[in-house]
């Protein structure tokens, strides 16, 4: 197996004396999507904030200790822990970016979603604006948006929720980074049009090769596009493995109890009337 | 029920916080800027209204020579004005017209603004449109300016100087009581009481306006402070009734002499700056005592 | 464009509704403007005189038919005359209106800039020593009534540092061929202690509505998309976070101008500032109406216009309310 | 007693924009909900089906159509007419906090409808058949006491169906009522709103986007889609038939929680159909036949 595009080692965030992550550990490989999943609170989402050093930003987060090691084009790795500041912002949106849950929100509504996608691209390329202006309508055919010159002029607000998540891809994309974090990229969509995201996302990572960390707590989304995951509990690491592997015989209690919770469509056939959760007792686990 | 009980219940069992109680309160209490204001405000209502219980003497009495600065030997404790009055005296003696003026005007504030917010924010549509047109007019009328107006051609008494506050302040509490109330009624636990089968006096009453208290109660506090220093700033200009010297109307008396008598303008004026400032403290501190999503943390 | 047009209709409606109001005002007040001229220069005239300057004011008129006549002389810039300033009313405010909207602009600025500057710093930093000061400073400027403000400032700059001039817009002695630039700079100078003590209370109210403004910006999905992007946190700042973060300041400037001008007649009157203010004062002492009315109208206008500019570099600065539709 | 609980007729709500156009939110639906029965209604934002439990609900008001409880029409009683209605019908919404008056203990929400029915006076009567519909709901009975903000996600949703409850109605309307939730307490509050139709013989009308939870508690199911119900059937049916193309599509669309039934995704773009309509137009209306026993599905 190849060397891990990602790794991260004992990691441990605390907020003052609570621990928001304690002591994580997993590996990620290129070209591979893996999914951190967990319920609210698990502490997933600090995760994916921790490795772009986003965290500790306007909160009083703190990575405590651990290591972040990404492997760099020339084999070399690096601990993006002790990155300088400077050189965390020549990786963010470059080498490593990122989508969020609400594409609302986190498309800025004063600016139009082409400048928007064009500042990034000029952030990390040495290019005019013009030229930038033309890799953005690239990416904006890329990600199958249609009439994509006129969607470039337009403000955030006036797109639909599926257009504007596939604005924010487009724009984590244009750089070309070899790994994109999905922070619950699909959790606000609906269930048709996050099925047009997921493929769209699936058929991306094909083209590009890229590694896709995909944080969810919708075990449906897990199933149907990751090929490894890792299970949090209370800020904790519970298990990590293949998703076929763990789908089918989860080593943990809490995963076990966690995918008895879970309604698996189909999963009714022949059966005429509703059926109860056949849930597994956590108490003392 | 037992079999219900082990299906249910096993996620949900983690620790509950205490019963609170007196929450509010403790608050309050821990918030030492607060109390601070609390106290302050409490030693000015002490100076205004029980301490000339004990001091009878005229106010207006000549006692030492003209502009005796304060702490002088013989001299009053805070020195003369420039007709040698005691300032001490007089500036006790004007704590109540300033707080006076001010109360009234600012129950009149709440109350106007109260009203008309509500309406416009629970009924909504053409209601709302009309009241807000009215509200916006008032609100671009020039506060002190209209005041001066008002009580230039109406005369000084203390209703018309209330009236005139009223009239030009209640503005901004009826925009806030209105998008309080409209928040509120969009909000699930309105839907569930009318879901209930509450009805809409119930709803307004018991349902949003204790959700709205919190608020126009630290707004009463900054109003009042608001209008203290409305009050203050009218009878500087002189309108204001020559026989209560009130804080701002000495400031504005003295303020001729200012250069060789510092004391008699400064000494008022602090203590109109003292007034609003412990309001505004225990405003901010009713601010987070009250939002009990505040609470525990 | 059609909801700018709606808005200048609206503000026009707005000037008409303040100008009936002031008619209103005068019509059902106690002792009308006849009692205020007999205390003034008429002196005792007789019944005859009176009666005639009743007609020629058109009091023997209905209520409608004094207001259109009052309607009609603002709209042609007649607002009366001043029986104790002896010219037209006009002739009296005119001179006035620059000296105030310079002092008003002069500390907004000052309060808007330095403001949005210490709140936003306040902002980055919720625990800071500079954040929780915020709210005390914010509390004690709120507290401190405007006059008094200015009194001990010309005690302790003017007179006994000596640092700045105190009284007036120009100095007295300046001589009348002073050039432009002179002039100009010798404004500046007295124009400091006015706006500082203006200023100080909008510098405290702004600089705690920006912090809260920003704070909520800085938390933001969009600010965690940009620092993502790997955009350099100046920029993050300023690009992304002030434009979203004075969107709430702009629409309180509007509504807080009446204020402004408010106090700023305070500020006129401890400064002996030559503006529409001190007017206002000196009309109060001389119980000069018309002069004070013709003030109220000319301010009321000028809140309404501040409130129209507000409102369009709103939508200058918000797409959502520029291209329709909030979502 | 009437042959169904509840039963709309060509329910219709149509909310005029200020531009002329009309957002036509619920165009004709007819549904019938039987006796101890859970009829579930699915589909994407904008289809309308929060709107229809609203108007069930009575807390908006039709353009036109009905709404018949137990056979009598509800639909134009005003609301001390509608009070009685209430007693067998309630709701229960999706964001179990702000359901919940924040200013009040779970306590007085709970006991509130009694309160406004008459049906108990403050005292210990009430503290005891409060406390033990905290305890039917797996909540402990000190728990009265407390604020809102004091309980977790799944605890406030306890105390919802608690207060939904009180009056013992037949009818319980849960407009997403479980989708805030996290998966585990999600099937916890599923489970207990199942043993307590049995128990207390309950019918739901539950409005939800996701299509697993439907299937494992549904008996029936109506799929809207632009206002109007495209399809509705026994469960079983819908689920392992699916006729109407916009049925189809959700069933391909939604995810299934197991890998061994992974599916190629097509690279699709496509918008969900706004139901904003310009003025004077409308939209078409279905025409509902049947395709099996009591399956019903829109002519395409």
């Amino acid at each position: 197996m190849d060397q891990p595009l990602l790794s991260v080692r004992n990691l441990t965030v605390k907020f003052g004396e609570f621990k928001a992550i304690d002591g994580l550990s997993f590996d990620l490989y290129p070209g591979k999507t893996l999914a951190v999943v967990g319920e609210s609170g698990s502490g997933k989402s600090v995760t994916a904030l921790s490795i772009m050093r986003l965290v500790e930003l306007g909160t009083r987060a703190k990575v405590a200790e651990g290591e972040v090691l990404l492997r760099r084009d020339d084999g070399s790795t690096i601990d993006l822990l002790k990155q300088s500041e400077r050189a965390m912002r020549s990786i963010r949106g470059n080498d490593i970016s990122m989508v969020f849950q609400e594409p609302l929100t986190s498309l800025n509504p004063v600016y139009t979603t082409g400048d928007q996608v064009i500042e990034t691209i000029r952030q990390h390329r040495k290019t005019t604006r013009r030229d930038a202006a033309k890799r953005a309508l690239e990416m904006f055919e890329k990600v199958r948006i249609p009439r994509p010159d006129k969607v470039m002029q337009d403000y955030p607000h006036q797109l639909s929720g599926g257009m504007r998540q596939r604005v924010m891809i487009a724009m984590a994309l244009s750089c070309d980074p070899r790994l994109l974090i999905a922070d619950e990229p699909t959790t606000a969509l609906d269930v048709t049009i996050q099925a047009q995201m997921l493929g769209l996302m699936k058929s991306l990572q094909q083209e590009t090769g890229a590694a896709v960390m995909l944080i969810t707590h919708d075990m449906g989304v897990v199933a149907e596009v990751a090929d490894d995951m890792v299970v949090m509990r209370n800020s904790k690491f519970v298990e990590s493995g293949s998703v076929y592997d763990i789908f089918e015989k989860p080593g943990a209690a809490y995963t076990r109890a966690l995918l008895a919770s879970v309604p698996r469509l189909g999963s009714m056939k022949g059966k005429t009337e509703p059926e109860r959760f056949d849930l597994v007792d956590r108490e003392g686990m | 029920m037992t079999t219900l009980r082990d299906t249910t219940t096993l996620a949900d069992t983690r620790e509950r916080p205490p019963i609170e109680r007196y929450q509010g309160l403790r608050m309050f209490m821990a918030n030492k800027a607060a109390v601070l204001g609390a106290i302050l405000l409490g030693v000015i209502l002490i100076i205004s209204y029980i301490l000339p219980l004990f001091i009878t003497t005229d106010k207006l009495a000549y006692v030492a020579s003209r502009h005796t600065p304060p702490l002088t030997e013989g001299g009053p404790i805070l020195g003369t004005d420039y007709l040698g009055r005691d300032v001490a005296l007089i500036v006790m003696h004007g704590g109540s017209t300033t707080l006076e003026v001010a109360g009234f005007a600012a129950l009149l504030i709440i109350f106007v603004g109260a009203t008309i917010g509500a309406f416009a924010g629970y009924y909504g549509g053409m209601v709302d449109r009309v009241l807000m047109k009215v509200t916006e007019f008032f609100q671009v009328l020039p506060g002190l300016l209209f005041a001066l107006v008002v009580v230039a051609l109406f005369g000084a008494s203390t209703a018309t100087i209330v009236i005139a506050i009223g009239i030009v302040s209640w503005p901004p509490i009826a925009r806030q009581t209105r998008s309080e109330f409209m928040k509120q009624k969009g909000l699930e636990y309105v839907k569930a009481a009318k879901a209930i089968g509450a009805s809409n006096a119930r709803i307004i009453l018991r349902t949003i306006l204790p959700n709205t208290f919190p608020i126009l109660i630290v707004q009463s506090t900054l109003t009042m402070g608001a209008a203290i220093l409305f009050e203050a700033g009218l009878a500087f200009l002189g309108l204001g009734d020559p026989n209560n010297l009130s804080w701002g109307y000495y400031v504005g008396l003295n303020r001729q002499y200012f250069l060789t008598n510092w004391w008699a303008v400064s000494i008022p004026g602090f203590m109109v700056f003292l007034t609003v400032l412990s309001l505004s403290l225990i405003g901010d501190g009713l601010q987070d005592a009250i939002n009990p999503k505040l609470r525990g943390r | 464009m059609l909801a700018i047009a709606t808005k200048i209709g609206e503000s026009l409606l707005l000037i008409l509704a303040v100008l009936v109001f002031n008619f209103v005002l005068v019509y059902i007040a106690p002792g009308s403007v006849i009692d205020a001229l007999s205390a003034g220069s008429l002196g005792d005239a007789s019944e005859a005189q009176i009666e005639a300057v009743r007609e020629r004011l058109g009091l023997d008129k209905s209520f409608f038919g004094q207001l259109f006549m009052y309607l009609g002389n603002v709209l042609q810039g007649d607002f009366g005359y001043s029986p104790i300033g002896n010219r037209p009313v006009v002739e009296m405010i005119a001179p006035r209106i620059f000296p105030t909207l310079l002092l008003a602009f002069s500390a907004l600025t000052f309060a808007v800039t330095i403001g949005i500057a210490i709140g936003t710093a306040a902002a980055r930093r919720p625990d800071s020593f500079l954040s929780s000061g915020l709210t005390v400073f914010a509390l004690i400027g709120f507290a401190m009534p405007v006059f008094w403000t200015g009194i001990l400032l010309i005690l302790v700059f003017g007179v006994w540092l000596d640092w700045l001039p105190v009284a007036g817009m120009n100095d007295l002695r300046m001589s009348s061929r002073a050039g432009f630039f002179e002039r100009a700079v010798d404004t500046a100078e007295h124009l400091i202690l006015p706006t500082v003590s203006l200023g100080v209370i909008f510098l405290a109210t702004y600089a705690r509505l920006a912090r809260a403004s920003m704070m909520e910006v800085l938390q933001s999905d969009y600010i965690r998309t940009a620092r993502a992007k790997g955009l350099h946190e100046s920029k993050v700042l300023f690009k992304h976070g002030l434009r979203n973060g004075i969107i709430p300041i702009i629409t309180v400037l509007g509504l807080e101008f009446g204020i402004l001008l408010s106090g700023a007649i305070l500020v006129e009157t401890v400064f002996a500032w030559p503006g529409l203010g001190r007017l206002a004062f000196e009309a109060v002492l001389n119980r000069d109406t018309n002069v004070l009315l013709a003030i109220l109208t000319m301010v009321s206008v000028t809140v309404i216009l501040a409130n129209l500019l507000t409102d369009i570099v709103y939508r200058l600065v918000d797409p959502r309310i520029r291209t329709g539709g909030r979502a | 007693m009437s042959k169904y609980l509840l039963e709309t007729e060509g329910l219709t709500k149509t909310f005029p924009l200020a531009d002329g156009s009309s957002v036509h939110a619920v165009e004709n639906v007819s549904i019938q909900v039987n006796h101890s029965e859970t009829l579930a209604i699915v589909g994407e934002s904008g289809c309308g089906k929060s709107t229809l439990a609203n108007l069930v609900c009575r807390l908006l008001d039709p353009t036109s159509g009905r709404v018949k409880l137990n056979g009598e029409d509800i639909t134009s009683l005003n609301t001390t007419a509608m009070r009685p209605y209430r007693r067998e019908m309630q709701m229960i919404f999706q964001d179990p906090y702000a359901s919940l008056d924040p200013r009040r203990t779970v306590g007085d929400s709970v006991s509130e409808p009694l309160l406004i029915h008459g049906q108990a006076k403050r005292g210990a009567e009430l503290q005891d058949r409060v406390a033990s519909l905290f305890s039917k709901v797996g909540l402990q009975e000190d728990d009265m006491e407390r604020f809102p903000h004091q309980f977790s996600g799944g605890q406030r949703q306890r105390v919802c169906i608690a207060r939904a409850l009180t009056l013992a109605p037949k009818l319980v309307i849960a407009d997403e009522s479980v989708s805030a939730l996290d998966v585990s307490v999600q099937a916890q509050v599923i489970n207990l709103m199942m043993d307590l139709q049995d128990e207390m013989k309950l019918s739901y009308l539950f409005i939800t986007h996701d299509l697993a939870v439907v299937e494992r508690m549904a008996h029936r199911v109506a799929v809207m889609y632009l206002g109007q119900v495209v399809e509705i059937g026994p469960r079983a049916a819908v689920f392992e038939n699916p006729t109407h193309s916009y049925t189809r599509k959700l069933l391909d669309a939604a995810p299934i929680a197991d890998p061994r039934q992974r599916r190629e995704r097509p690279l699709l773009t496509g918008e969900i159909p706004s139901p904003r309509w310009p003025k004077g137009e409308a939209p078409q209306l279905v025409n509902l036949v049947e395709v099996g026993d009591g399956h019903l599905v829109a002519k395409e």
